[in-house]
């Protein structure tokens, strides 16, 4: 499927720094974050409010350039946005106008793949996210939860090698948040992605990384880098092990 | 500077807003030197002048809402036609004040001339296009014998800008600017051509058989002012400054001109008077046009019995 | 059935609130002692439209106006999104020009129409142009707010996708800015018909201003409200068309 | 220090752009040989207003406009504010009344000035209320929507504190609405100007309306363009005043 | 402090069930909850979405009628609202033109309080709620968890008996909203009052309430009342306790 050399890890994080400049003076946001992410990892990417997790994803994703060092994907260096990278958004980020397999053939529509090819793409990624039934359906008539299947589903639709997520379950309820974590690791199980995702919830990280980065704020340092060594499929009931509640405050101390 | 007119209060003065129909200017010479003379105040009558447009002043008129109006001497049979008991009661000009005008270079001098031009003038309503059907009457011309364009009062910009050969103008204003200008123009005068109405007071029957007094003395105190202004030019077009704004600073002789032609279209003898050919020539014309729906019973729309 | 009660429910009130004004309307004219050619009754009024409805000439000058009003709107709305695009788009733009279009916009246009006349001569073009002047503020406003209020995570997301230019305005900013646009449309397509009207009156033998003219020039009072009512008509005429296409275009947005 | 910049950059910008006018309009006069009674150089405007300043006549008519502008505003925002008012609280009354208020909307009101002249007479009252006619509409709108864009959360806030109707409307439906009620009156405001000029044009003997009339009877166009200017600068001036006072008023919403 | 017989409930709730009527139908929201509320007990109710929690809240504060059963307050039923309920929204619902300080006064400004001692009585609430410091700032400079401490100052401003929040923390990240439970057990502790409050998230309900009620959803019925017989003061360890976990669970099975 991928011609390049599997033994290099997929993304790798050089001494990436990042300051803002406006008219009124400038701000570090990060200040040198070096990791690398090896294929089919799932990354939890925890920190507190303006510890810069936002402007990393920015990074990863090529919208926004590094001040200093630099990111590489698949051995390139990201200089703009690019194939194989698929972006969810913690707003759901979709058109209003657009029907819920319109904004999944967007992506597609932009590469001007024929549009009989893309909706059956669309549909199947559909399915996978659970919303068979909902193609003609317009966003302001989904919950939360189902708007953030659909920006998953698109996210998807160009089978991107690399998903980054920012904070994408921050504005559901705590329930909805569950099913949609577990949602979210049957849908990375099936298609075995590599996934990079932006947390509040240190228990959320835990329970759902093979791995947890943890930042700390102002300028963002990378404190601690966790394994998550639990066993999958993980059930809620895990979150009470002794392990678990050990991991999670682990991570608590490192980012206060 | 506020221009309107001082008199002092009095119980005895019958006040008086008077439509004129057009913006302050040196051609109500007349009324504005009848004010200052004090020929109304000594027939009780106190006057204010209300430039509002000349149909508004008919209606009103017409409705007894006011006594009196300056109008053009069409507008009485048009109005009448449409059931308004309006009376024309004073004529102030004998001659009918429209003109064609064009550069003299294109050598139009008669209203034969007319046939295959371009001809502007500002709308298919009022004295202007009243005053210019009747010429092309005279000529036997319609309408399509030539090209008509409505250009609103924009006949001097668009007689100087040459996007028209001929327009249609107010003998005593336009001409008298254009020439200033250094425009040689050639000049046809509907009143050479026929008689009709012209331009005079107008009341209503109301007013007239309430009131006849007042009709008189408006009559008798416009007259004298006409009369003044007939014989003393200069001192009018003093006291007029003080009525119309910005003649102070204005082209001293082009606005004395202005009023100079003003005058040649005075009646003269007697003042006042108003000839019966002119309305028939008038009612024919406005028949003809079909701004009259029916005819009218003219003795009812005018009468001299006050400017005797 | 329930769409078609409900619509009945809104032309019921319309018509009853019409009826009690051509009520109120004739019991005035009746109880007052004005003469009709000040205020006529709605019995002359509807006499003097059935004689100018049978020989025609109402239909003409009818059709001479709409054909000013659709023209000026044409020009209006072109020149007002292209500016509005621009400015929407460029700061620098925005601060050259803006001075001239708030001052512009205060021009009262009764005041230069007769400059039009001059410029453009009798003809349909000052007419098309006075009412394109009229149009042109509102649309522009919108324009300009409807761009700017494009959210900037979508922009973000199609950058992200790798759009280009022209996708980013037809798949983005056209279907974003389109309700504000066509809120400004709606005022817009009524302002184009008193400009039509505006440039009528400075000079033309032909349309309703021209028609309005004429009725009081003889006295004819009813045939001035046959052709203001007429005029009001086809403005209502054109906002109903404007809410009609919004009903269309925007019918994402009926359900809010 | 940072703010007078600002300023200085503002206003350098506004200057800067008046100038290329000057210069292209000066450039204009001088290459075409247009005579000057119908199209002025710069220079001869300039002479005019010194002339008619000096004299005092130019602020005469100033002051007669916009004694008549402020009194229509006065008069068109009040009614306005209250109709809006109340169709924004009452469905039934906004289906009576909305067929009318739509309607009047499209009548051009320089078709029924000369009717208000003849109806109200030659003084200041015909213009004022061409003024209010001309404001009422866009201040009824922007009322409306303002007190419908109060937030129910703050509704049911003032209810669960058994605030009483007045404390509601001061405490709360007046300061919510205020944004978007004095977007209307910037509009409303220059559109008073306007208002006013319509009526003045229809028959007047002072005010900066009738000066135009004046100054295109003596064939004075310098004149013409004096006044016209002064209108534009009054316009400007009420908008001016109505953005400072949202500065002042608003100033909780200045750093959104 | 209060003259009313303490040894009866604060609050009895008796069969009330509500039914929401409007043009499409009607939906049975709450099915015959009945129960009673000592006093200076800190009660939560947990529910899914839907399951009327909302709409207990609303009848509780008087802002809605039952459409059966009752509601009694120290022993007289509830019509509408009244004095001595401090209501907390899920929204901190702040006035956006009003400071922290006159936020905080408003309830007294309504009950005509003179303004220097509602002063005095807010800048003590500020303090007990943390903010001191922040007085004078505006709701759009405040961080989300400081927004809903000044909607908690506000609600106790009038010093109530009883306190509603309708899940005040919902739009609060996971952190935040952990350090915002302790805070208002803290704040309840010392003022001492009687507390409901509604919340979707069974872990921060067991760790916050002496007693938590379980909704299930459409229409709302009372699943479960579960007594927390964990020591106070509690903390964030105790949530990995065998009886915390055991408490969740049974919470967890009720309601789903
Ligand atoms: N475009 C920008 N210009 C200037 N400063 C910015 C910009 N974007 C973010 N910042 C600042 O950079 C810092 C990091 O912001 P970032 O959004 O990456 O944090 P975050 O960890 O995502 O926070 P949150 O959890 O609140 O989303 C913050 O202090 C923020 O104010
Ligand atoms: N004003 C209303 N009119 C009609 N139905 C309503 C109204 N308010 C709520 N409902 C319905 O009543 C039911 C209960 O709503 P409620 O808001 O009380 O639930 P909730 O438990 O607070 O939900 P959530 O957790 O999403 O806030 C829902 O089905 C809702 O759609
Ligand atoms: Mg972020
Ligand atoms: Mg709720």
């Amino acid at each position: 499927m991928n011609s390049v050399n599997n033994q290099q890890p997929l993304l790798e994080v050089k001494k990436l720094g990042v300051t803002y400049t406006d008219e009124k003076g400038s701000l570090q946001a990060i200040n040198e974050i070096s990791f690398s992410v090896e294929r089919e990892q799932f990354i939890c990417v925890v920190g507190p409010s303006g510890s810069g997790k936002s402007t990393l994803i920015r990074i990863l994703s090529g919208l926004l350039a590094p001040t200093t060092g630099a990111v590489f994907l698949d051995g390139s260096e990201i200089k703009k946005p690019r194939q194989g990278v698929g972006i969810v958004f913690q707003k759901a980020n979709l058109m209003p106008w657009r029907s819920v397999l319109r904004n999944i053939t967007l992506p597609l529509e932009i590469k001007s793949v024929p549009i009989k090819e893309a909706e059956s793409k669309a549909r199947e990624l559909i399915e996978l996210v659970g919303l068979k039934g909902f193609e003609d359906w317009l966003p302001q008539d989904l919950s939360g939860g189902m708007l953030q299947r659909v920006a998953i589903a698109r996210s998807l639709v160009q089978d991107p090698e690399l998903l980054l997520l920012d904070e994408p379950f921050g504005a559901l309820d705590a329930l909805t948040r569950e099913k949609m974590g577990a949602e979210l690791l049957r849908i990375w199980r099936a298609r075995k992605k590599t996934v990079i995702m932006i947390t509040h919830d240190i228990s959320e990280a835990v329970f759902l990384a093979d791995r947890v980065l943890a930042i700390s704020p102002q300028p963002g340092n990378l404190r601690l880098d966790l394994k998550v060594d639990l066993e999958r499929p993980r059930h809620e009931e895990d979150r009470f092990t002794p392990e678990f509640v050990g991991l999670t405050q682990q991570l608590r101390e490192a980012i206060e | 500077s506020g221009k309107t007119p001082l008199q002092e209060p009095s119980n005895e003065l019958t006040h008086i807003r008077l439509p004129m129909g057009y913006i302050p200017n040196v051609q109500y010479a007349a009324f504005y030197t009848a004010v200052e003379k004090g020929f109304f105040a000594e027939e009780g009558i106190e006057l204010e002048f209300d430039y509002a447009y000349e149909t508004d002043g008919v209606a009103l008129v017409g409705a007894n809402e006011l006594q009196f109006s300056i109008v053009s001497g069409e507008q009485v049979p048009i109005a009448r036609a449409e059931g308004l008991p309006v009376v024309y009661v004073m004529a102030w000009y004998e001659k009918y004040p429209i003109a064609v005008i064009s550069r003299s270079e294109l050598n139009i001098q008669k209203p034969e001339d007319l046939a295959g031009k371009r001809v502007a003038l500002p709308g298919l309503f009022g004295a202007n296009y009243v005053g210019f059907r009747a010429l092309l009457g005279e000529a036997n011309l319609k309408e399509s014998d030539l090209t008509l364009e409505s250009v609103g009062f924009n006949q001097v910009e668009i007689l100087a800008a040459g996007t028209s050969d001929a327009v249609v103008v107010y003998v005593a204003n336009e001409p008298v600017q254009l020439e200033a200008q250094g425009y040689d123009l050639n000049q046809i005068l509907v009143s050479d051509y026929l008689d009709l109405v012209s331009n005079g007071l107008l009341t209503n029957e109301t007013t007239i058989s309430e009131n006849p007094d007042l009709v008189r003395r408006m009559v008798s105190a416009a007259l004298k002012g006409i009369q003044y202004t007939v014989e003393n030019p200069e001192e009018a077009y003093e006291i007029s400054k003080k009525y119309v704004e910005g003649l102070e600073d204005a082209d001293q002789e082009v606005q004395m001109g202005i009023l100079r032609a003003s005058i040649n279209l005075y009646q003269t003898d007697p003042y006042g008077y108003s000839h019966p050919a002119a309305w028939t020539n008038m009612q024919e014309v406005l028949m003809k046009m079909d701004l009259m729906k029916k005819e009218i019973n003219l003795e009812e729309a005018y009468t001299n019995e006050f400017s005797q | 059935m329930k769409v078609i009660l409900k619509f009945l429910k809104k032309v019921g009130f319309i018509i009853l609130s019409l009826a009690v004004g051509l009520i109120l309307w004739q019991a005035f004219t009746t109880y007052s002692d004005i003469p009709s050619f000040i205020f006529p009754t709605p019995f002359d009024v509807w006499e003097k439209f059935l004689s100018v409805a049978r020989d025609g000439s109402l239909l003409f000058h009818t059709l001479v106006t709409l054909q000013e009003v659709l023209l000026g709107l044409t020009l209006g709305l072109g020149a007002a999104t292209l500016t509005g695009y621009l400015l929407a788009k460029s700061r620098t733009v925005e601060r050259v020009l803006s001075p001239y279009i708030v001052a512009s916009q205060s021009i009262p246009i009764v005041a230069i129409a007769p400059l039009l006349v001059i410029w453009l001569g009798p003809g349909i073009f000052s007419k098309i142009l006075t009412s394109a002047l009229i149009v042109f503020f509102p649309v522009l406003v919108n324009t300009i707010v409807g761009i700017r209020s494009v959210p900037v995570e979508l922009y973000e997301l199609m950058r992200s996708l790798q759009a280009n230019h022209w996708q980013r305005i037809i798949k983005l900013e056209i279907p974003a800015a389109l309700p504000v646009f066509l809120g400004g449309l709606r005022i817009g397509a009524t302002l184009a018909v008193i400009g039509a009207v505006v440039g009528e009156f400075v000079g033309a033998d032909k349309g309703l201003g021209f028609l309005v003219n004429v009725g009081r020039g003889l006295y004819d009072t009813s045939l001035v409200f046959v052709s203001v009512f007429t005029l009001v008509i086809l403005a209502l005429g054109l906002y109903g068309s404007v809410v009609f296409l919004e009903s269309r275009l925007l019918s994402w947005k009926k359900r809010e």
